[in-house]
């Protein structure tokens, strides 16, 4: 139907737009990657004996040799391959890496996410309809709690407490149970890749691996949506069609969910959007934390020991990331609200 | 049940850092991915254990057969043969010959790797040392007499490979297979690779053939568990409670704090070819002064230092008495006739025509935080006392690396090891040349003459009198000063037995056996 | 005027006792970091290492750390620092921010394409990571930490003040101040900003808490503030890996201030915006 | 039950109250009200009187913070007082509904107006998604939207104001209710399209002898569609009568005053009497000096167009101020009254045509370098909104003195001086100007527009529907204050407006504007009485007329 074509084309017209976004990240990293003073060739070249020698031979073949503007070329080259380069961490071609970890960040992420969004609108929802009461107030309390904590010490504090004290979570060790057999790879995500293996005890493994830490995210991030949910539930809830709806008779619940939340849900998604994208680079705490094999970590290993390629690599994954998530954010508002598409 | 049994026959193990490669050579290779090729490859030959203070070291004098059955050294030294196993066999099951070794010896000293500046050391440089005499027979030859030749041969680098196997993975522009052996085996060992993610966990499993344990066992455990975990905290954690059988890399603390609690073994090891120091670029002003190295040589709080920083667990080097000023031994490192004393270093600070003091820098890595924060923090203090202004700077590992390298920093504190620990060693690769790892930059003919000499000085007693005269002339120069050997913590469950401090200062998991 | 200002604030403190609490709080913060140091007795650098590790006493309230150090002492000291890098890293990128996206959200056309663009590189980031880049590239001085912080804040800044400045730039009022003679970066500066500093203000109170965190948790990565300089973020990272050893207090009072801290700009934001609100004004 | 000629709705002794921040508020102290069945019952009164917040007493939806005190509503033989929240809900739609101002908002932006009318039915009723479908298309259909089974899937956004005004009295007749309660039904619309509404909405509850409270400020449109009317002044009834003899025969003083605001088709300024207290004779009428020939006049726009992509907003309008006049420009919305008015003033730039002030071509001068030129001064503008068009962060005196600093050059007690006399001039009392834009009344605030335009002493005075968001007794006062101004400075106007009973009254000329071309030009009297053009014949026809007795 044309509201589809009309989704179709806008979803284009963003992705045309965001190809410069992405170059400039690009060559953005790249440059402030080579002005940090960290030389990788002297870090990698640690033997005990390692001569200037080897140290110029490691920059040779990480074409460190050559003039930056040069260097910026062959790697533009590179990436129009599509080879970005290989780690020196973990002597991968960094896409490799990228790929193995990245569905690891990406389903922490997201059960962080509807962990947080699954509690967030009901309870702005709530602090709406209760607005200024002692509820509402709690619900902000409490939220805000959550946020003003940083997650590496709520991390370490749930580990300590439900792993360590009581023992009730698993060891803090990765997505799953080292002594759990892995299901077959297809999507990357464990809790789904189970689902498809039919392997329901691998799932509950899985699933309670990600809990802490998807909870210690989640904690983080329930404020802004939370907040945002209250918010525009406030506003929609004061509007005249809310009022209309009322007039017309119809049942609370209705009137709550079929109008006013369907109204404030486009303000949220917005908000969930960007929530998602710093999510995504800020996890880097949460995967130190709890040994979580994700692309952040990675990135920060990589950043400390001056590893070029992975970290251009992780950026220009994650600012793909942000342009992608943007462009479902816009499709999805797009969907959930009919005026958009008229321009 | 099934899982309590595999649970029993395994070895859980988690490290700070993750293994990166298969192939021990492969420049950037972490510690843990050296501990993992000792069990999945073979050496012509490998170090013997002694007890030290009732615990188990590594014994760089006696060297035994690992791959070789037995070896004769000639009697001029320039000879070494190898008599090779007859039952070794590869992972695939073809036999070990001589042919292999001199593949990956030559693979060794040729392939851009790590290998060939360690092999160095050893007067190991080119494929035409190396000789097959017959499928099991082996030889070496030296240009010179060399006692580091053969220790040489049992570090983590000189694996010997199945050729045939890695030959057919080789390509033109990498012949000697280093892209493949990255994620692949090609060994003898005691474990074979299950599953592999760089940089995350390995799983090993045991190689049923490998019988070459003490008393021609095989490795203990069936399987190995290899885990990446980097909060330390959370590794105390883990064997806390069971679910990781041997940990290693603790923080002072957690280490001091299991111990205390008793339920756990610890066995604490000074890791007596690991040094500590705090060091002055002696090219950059105002530490091209000795006075100024002497004055703060005695500035520095090293009690409150060791307690603090290290909770007391370590060898300290500092709060000797030497006689007349001479050193008393000529082994290295040896405890310092240093201590606190204000007064003495603001005495060296006039001497130095600085009674006012200075400002300068103290740097240290964020993967040394842990200690070096607080040590730079009591360092701040204590120089401040005698007027010297610090400030700290804590640089990324790579940053530091090349700073160094660059000789850029003034003053900072680093630690060295060497995997063969000989005087001469220590002098020949610490301080001489314009290399990264002559921190203090010192460039003294006479201590370089000195050093070089010891290298080839066949005599015990003339080479001890070397190394004497060498700990006092480091004394004299001050080019920077050691402060202590850090304890190895290896912290595991009470069962398992067996663990020995190793010159790469992991665990071999070959060693390890369980009650 | 003022007595009517004040009777609103009044007002929106009584109707909201979160905020009121929020704002006392803040206020006692603020002066703590004035004239904690001069109250408390212990110096928060020297080392005292016989000392060190004792849980709270009578003599060290909130115990000592691994150097002997009252954390009392640090803890109050730190306040003044961590303060001075949450508010200056928030003027800065607010008022950087504020600026270029006002400018952009009057001029439109192809600046303001030009500057979106910008944004949207800088959006795209994994704000984070780019933090500790820069804080790895420039050293990890309080300036650049301050810096750093300010850089990843400016994009919504740049946005907000876009946009904000965007739905009021065809306003009547703005195009009686073209009818009045007015220039445009007068508009731009004393008609436009002045109007949406308001509903900027609640981004700042969030911001600052946020600042906090994000000093912190460089800290923790070892990209923080300096030692020996006491610093809630740093006491916490350090603090966070004495837990399972039992010394919770090294951890549980630097980060029950930080923790006060960052909740009470949050929950003094929401006020904020009801203060400010000029729909909430009789 | 109920008798047959009892009334369906009684308000008795009505009392609301809303809890704020300065206490308590009494919106609505004893209103007594009823209606018959079948009969529509007008409530007219100024702004704040009260009236909505007794129709929203009546369907008990009034915010949270307000509270029925005292009173009974007496509907179909129950106290809607007393009744539990879910027989409200079951009268909701089914016997009372009510239609809102804003039609646009009264609609949910992301559902269909199909189902929206679906929800309403099957709130009430048992029935199908696809039978309440076919109702909603009837429905459409006797609300006369065109090609039903089309626009029954289309947003609100998708559809005109009128179109959704519609669409809502669908929704509200839908369950047939005995009461219809609309409340300003066709504010915000235009005029030809609040006479199709209004005349629906008419011909609908007579077909279904629904009784009607039509709620309004606009005394002649109450005059035209309601049996009774009652007056409401500060939360009282103060008077209740017929039409006819209200207008004719206003008993309370209130009363009085509001018909004596309401323009007419043959009121003058002058006849304005809002409030005695402030009635100051006008000064007399200059005598028209014929300009001496050869003199341009103050303003001549030349073939003026403006386009935004494609379509031309403003396309080839030619007119003339002479100094001194006032000249009206009429047409309905979206003709581009508002765009000729700021091309005028130089806030924008036209696509082609000239503008000479003063014979001095200030056309070519770009709007965004025209704040340097000498003639900016000259030409001041009054905006429609007078609450928008105030800096929310100066007061009334920064406001006025903004130009007077920028142009003017004053400064200091000069600067006082004359925004104090400019203050005295429209009337706007010295204590209100340290007040800010939200602490001012609407008047108020036009009235601090206006001198803000005057200030300078301008010579071309656009007035951009300066009194479209007044209430009749305000806007009363601020005609009469421009009217005022005009004799005693000799202003000229450009006077937009879509009421055209105030064009009538205050311009001598008028100009009709369709679709950005002048379709009709004349003297005022002339052009409204006899009207050369179907367009202007419509818009005539469309004012709602009060007969005059
Ligand atoms: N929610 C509320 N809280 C406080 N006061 C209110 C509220 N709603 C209305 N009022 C007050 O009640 C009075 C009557 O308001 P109402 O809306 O009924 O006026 P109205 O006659 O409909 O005016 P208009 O013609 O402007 O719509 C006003 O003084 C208004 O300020
Ligand atoms: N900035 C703009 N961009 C595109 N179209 C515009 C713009 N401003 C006005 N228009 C169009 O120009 C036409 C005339 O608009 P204008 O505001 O002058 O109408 P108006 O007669 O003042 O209407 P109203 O009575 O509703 O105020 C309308 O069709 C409008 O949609
Ligand atoms: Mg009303
Ligand atoms: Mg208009």
């Amino acid at each position: 139907m044309s509201g589809l074509g009309h989704t179709a084309k806008r979803a284009g017209q963003r992705l045309v737009t965001s190809l410069p976004a992405l170059f400039g990240v690009l060559v953005f990293t790249f440059v402030l990657m080579r002005v940090l003073p960290g030389d990788p060739a002297v870090f990698f070249a640690s033997g005990p004996n390692s001569s200037q020698e080897d140290i110029e031979m490691i920059r040779r073949q990480m074409g460190l040799d050559k003039p930056l503007p040069t260097q910026l070329v062959l790697y533009l080259y590179d990436i129009g391959r599509g080879n970005l380069g290989r780690s020196l961490i973990t002597g991968q071609p960094v896409l490799s890496d990228l790929r193995e970890r990245l569905p690891a960040s990406l389903e922490l992420t997201f059960a962080a996410l509807i962990l947080a969004l699954g509690a967030a609108i009901p309870l702005g929802v709530f602090a709406a309809l209760r607005a200024n009461s002692l509820i509402d107030h709690a619900v902000r309390f409490f939220c805000s709690l959550g946020v003003c904590v940083p997650t590496f010490v709520s991390g370490l504090l749930l580990i300590y407490a439900f792993y360590y004290l009581w023992g009730i979570a698993p060891d803090p060790t990765g997505r799953i149970d080292i002594f759990t057999s892995q299901p077959t790879r297809v999507t990357g995500f464990l809790l789904i890749d189970y689902l498809i293996a039919g392997d329901l005890d691998g799932w509950a493994a899985a699933f309670r691996q990600i809990l802490l830490p998807a909870i210690t995210m989640a904690l983080f991030v329930m404020a802004p949506l939370a907040r945002m949910t209250r918010a525009a539930m406030l506003a929609s809830l004061g509007s005249d069609f809310v009022r209309t709806a009322r007039s017309i008779g119809l049942s609370d619940w209705r009137v709550i969910v079929v109008y006013a939340l369907r109204n404030a849900i486009l303000p949220v998604l917005t908000i969930t959007g960007i929530v998602f994208s710093t999510m995504l680079g800020a996890n880097v705490l949460v995967e130190k934390v709890f040994s979580w094999p994700g692309v952040a970590s990675y990135a920060l290993d990589a950043l400390l020991a001056s590893d070029y390629a992975p970290v251009q690599g992780f950026v220009l994954l994650m600012a793909s990331i942000f342009v992608l998530v943007n462009l479902v954010v816009d499709v999805l508002y797009g969907m959930a609200d009919p005026r958009v598409t008229v321009e | 049940s099934a899982f309590a049994q595999t649970r029993a026959e395994t070895l859980r193990y988690v490290t700070g850092a993750g293994i990166n490669t298969l192939d021990p050579t492969m420049p950037g290779s972490t510690r843990e991915a050296f501990a993992l090729s000792l069990s999945t490859y073979d050496r012509l030959v490998s170090f013997g254990r002694k007890q030290l203070n009732g615990k188990w070291v590594f014994d760089l004098d006696a060297i035994r057969g690992e791959l070789a059955e037995s070896y004769e050294v000639s009697p001029d030294g320039l000879k070494i043969t190898f008599k090779l196993r007859k039952d070794a066999k590869f992972h695939d099951g073809s036999p070990v010959t001589a042919e292999d070794v001199k593949w990956s010896l030559d693979r060794a000293v040729t392939a851009n790797s790590l290998a060939k500046a360690q092999l160095l050391t050893g007067s190991l440089t080119s494929p035409d040392q190396f000789k097959v005499i017959d499928p099991y027979t082996f030889e070496v030859t030296l240009p010179k007499p060399d006692k580091l030749a053969l220790p040489n041969l049992a570090t983590v680098y000189p694996i010997i490979i199945n050729s045939k196997l890695a030959k057919s993975k080789a390509t033109a522009e990498d012949p000697w297979a280093q892209q493949w052996m990255k994620e692949n085996t090609a060994g003898s060992g005691a474990y074979t690779i299950e599953t592999f993610k760089a940089g995350e966990q390995a799983i090993a499993k045991r190689n049923e053939d490998w019988k070459r344990g003490p008393n021609g066992q095989q490795a203990h455990f069936k399987r190995i568990i290899l885990q990446s975990v980097p909060e330390a905290a959370t590794r105390a954690n883990l064997v806390e409670r069971g679910d990781a059988d041997i940990v290693i890399d603790l923080q002072p603390t957690d280490a001091a704090a299991l111990e205390a609690k008793g339920k756990l073994k610890v066995i604490s090891t000074p890791q007596y070819n690991a040094i500590t120091f705090v060091s002055f670029n002696n090219k950059i002003p105002p530490f091209d002064n000795p006075n100024v190295r002497k004055a703060i040589a005695y500035a520095i709080p090293y009690e409150d230092i060791f307690k603090a920083a290290l909770f007391g667990r370590g060898a300290p080097l500092y709060g000797a008495t030497w006689a007349d000023g001479k050193a008393p031994a000529g082994t290295f490192p040896i405890p310092q006739p240093v201590k606190l004393d204000l007064a003495k270093a603001k005495e060296y600070l006039a001497a130095a025509g600085m009674p006012d003091g200075f400002s300068t820098t103290f740097s240290f890595n964020v993967g040394q935080a842990g200690t070096a924060e607080p040590m730079a923090a009591l360092i701040k203090e204590s120089l401040g006392k005698i007027g010297i202004k610090v400030e700290i700077q804590k640089m990324p590992d790579a940053q530091m690396s090349t700073a160094i390298n660059e000789k850029k920093l003034p003053f900072f504190t680093e630690g060295i090891v060497a995997w063969l620990p000989s005087m001469d060693y220590f002098y020949r690769n610490f301080y001489i040349g314009a290399i990264r790892w002559n921190y203090s930059s010192i460039d003294d003919p006479k201590l370089t003459e000195l050093a070089q000499a010891a290298r080839f000085e066949p005599d015990k007693t003339k080479y001890e009198a070397m190394g004497r005269e060498l700990n006092t002339m480091h004394f004299e120069l001050m080019p920077q000063i050691p402060l202590w050997q850090p304890s190895q913590d290896a912290v595991m469950a009470p069962n398992i037995e067996g663990y020995t401090y190793q010159f790469h200062r992991q665990v071999d998991y070959r060693d390890l056996s369980c009650k | 005027m003022i007595a009517a200002q004040a009777r609103h604030v009044g007002w929106v403190l009584r109707s909201n006792p979160i905020t009121a609490v929020a704002a006392v709080a803040a206020t006692l913060l603020c002066f703590i970091a004035l004239i904690g140091p001069s109250i408390v007795s212990y110096d928060p650098i020297a080392s005292d290492v016989a000392s060190a590790l004792q849980p709270p006493s009578a003599a060290h309230w909130a115990g000592t750390d691994q150097l002997g150090r009252d954390v009392l002492a640090r803890i109050v000291y730190a306040a003044r620092l961590d303060l001075a890098i949450a508010a200056s890293a928030v003027f800065l990128s607010f008022i950087v921010g504020a600026l270029i996206g006002s400018v952009c959200g009057y001029a439109g056309g192809r600046i303001d394409r030009f500057v979106g663009r910008l944004v949207d590189v800088l959006m795209a980031f994994p704000l984070f990571v780019l933090a500790m880049a820069m804080v790895v590239a420039l050293g990890n001085r309080v300036e650049n930490i301050v810096i750093a912080t300010a850089i990843i804040n400016l994009p919504f800044y740049i946005r907000f003040a876009r946009a904000e400045v965007n739905v009021r730039r065809d306003a009547g009022w703005v195009e009686a101040a073209r009818a009045g003679g007015e220039g445009h970066l007068a508009i731009v500066l004393r008609f436009l900003l002045p109007n949406v500093l308001p509903a900027m203000a609640v981004q700042i109170s969030l911001n600052l808490g946020w600042a906090i965190l994000n000093a912190a948790g460089l800290s923790f990565i070892g990209l923080g503030v300096k030692a020996p300089t006491p610093e809630w973020g740093i006491m916490v990272a350090e603090g966070a890996r004495f837990i399972s050893t039992g010394k919770w207090w090294l951890v549980a009072f630097p980060g029950l201030a930080l923790m006060l801290t960052v909740l009470c700009f949050n929950l003094l934001g929401d006020g904020l915006r009801d203060i400010l609100d000029p729909r909430m004004r009789t | 039950m109920t008798a047959p000629d009892a009334p369906l709705l009684a308000v008795e002794d009505l009392h609301v109250t809303f809890t704020t921040r300065r206490g308590l508020v009494e919106a609505v102290r004893g209103v007594n009200l009823s209606v018959a069945p079948g009969r529509t019952l007008g409530i007219v009164g100024e702004s704040g009187s009260g009236k909505t917040v007794t129709a929203y007493a009546i369907t008990r939806l009034l915010d949270s913070s307000g509270r029925i005190t005292k009173g009974r509503i007496q509907f179909q033989g129950m106290d809607l007082v007393q009744a539990p929240t879910r027989t409200m809900r079951a009268l909701h739609g089914a016997a009372i509904s009510m239609i809102f101002q804003n039609p646009r908002a009264a609609l949910n932006p992301v559902r269909t107006v199909g189902l929206q009318i679906a929800d309403a039915l099957r709130a009430h009723r048992t029935m199908t998604a696809a039978q309440a479908r076919k109702r909603a298309i009837e429905l459409l259909d006797e609300v006369r939207i065109r090609e039903p089974e089309k626009r029954i899937d289309a947003y609100p956004h998708e559809l005109s104001g009128g179109m959704c005004q519609r669409v809502v009295i669908a929704m509200a007749i839908a369950c047939e209710p005995a009461l219809l309660i609309a409340d300003e039904p066709t504010t915000g619309l235009d005029v030809t399209t609040q006479k199709t509404v209004m005349d629906l909405v008419a011909r609908i509850t007579a077909e279904r002898n629904m009784s009607v409270l039509l709620i309004t400020h606009d005394l002649g449109l109450a005059a035209k569609y309601c049996q009774d009317i009652v007056v409401m002044e500060q939360g009282h009834v103060v008077e209740r009568a017929p039409p006819l003899r209200l207008f004719s025969d206003p008993q309370h003083a209130y009363t009085r005053r509001l018909v004596a605001a309401s323009p007419t088709a043959t009121s003058r300024v002058e006849d304005l009497v809002p409030d005695a207290s402030l009635a100051v004779p006008l000064p007399p009428l200059r005598p028209k000096t014929k300009p001496a020939p050869g003199t341009a006049p103050l303003l001549e726009v030349q073939n003026l167009v403006k386009r935004y992509g494609e379509t031309a907003a403003v396309d080839g309008v030619s007119l003339t101020i002479a100094a001194g006049e006032s000249v009206g420009l009429v047409g309905e919305s979206g003709s581009g009254k508002s765009t000729i008015s700021r091309m005028i003033c130089r806030l924008i730039d036209p696509t082609g045509g000239d503008i000479l002030f003063d014979g001095e071509a200030i056309g070519s001068i770009a709007a965004r370098e025209f704040h340097r030129s000498p003639l900016r001064r000259e030409i001041q503008i009054v905006f429609q909104d007078p609450h928008e068009s105030l800096n929310p962060r100066f007061s009334a005196f920064d406001s006025i003195a903004h130009p007077l600093r920028r142009l003017g050059g004053l400064a200091g007690d000069a600067l006082k001086a004359r925004v104090e006399d400019c203050a005295k001039k429209v009337g706007l009392p010295l204590d209100l100007l340290d007040r800010f834009p939200h602490q001012l009344s609407g008047g108020q605030k036009a009235r601090v527009g206006i001198a803000r335009a005057i200030s300078v002493g301008p010579r071309l005075l656009v007035l951009d529907e300066p009194t479209a968001a007044l209430d009749v007794s305000i806007q009363a006062v601020t005609l009469q204050l421009l009217e005022r101004l005009r004799r005693e400075e000799n202003l000229a106007f450009l006077f937009v407006s879509h009421d055209l009973n105030v064009v009538r009254m205050m311009c001598e000329r008028t100009i009709v504007l369709q679709n950005g071309r002048i379709v009709e030009e004349g003297q005022s009297r002339a052009l409204f009485d006899a009207p050369a053009t179907d367009y202007t014949r419509e818009l005539v026809a469309a004012i709602p007329m009060r007969e005059v007795a």
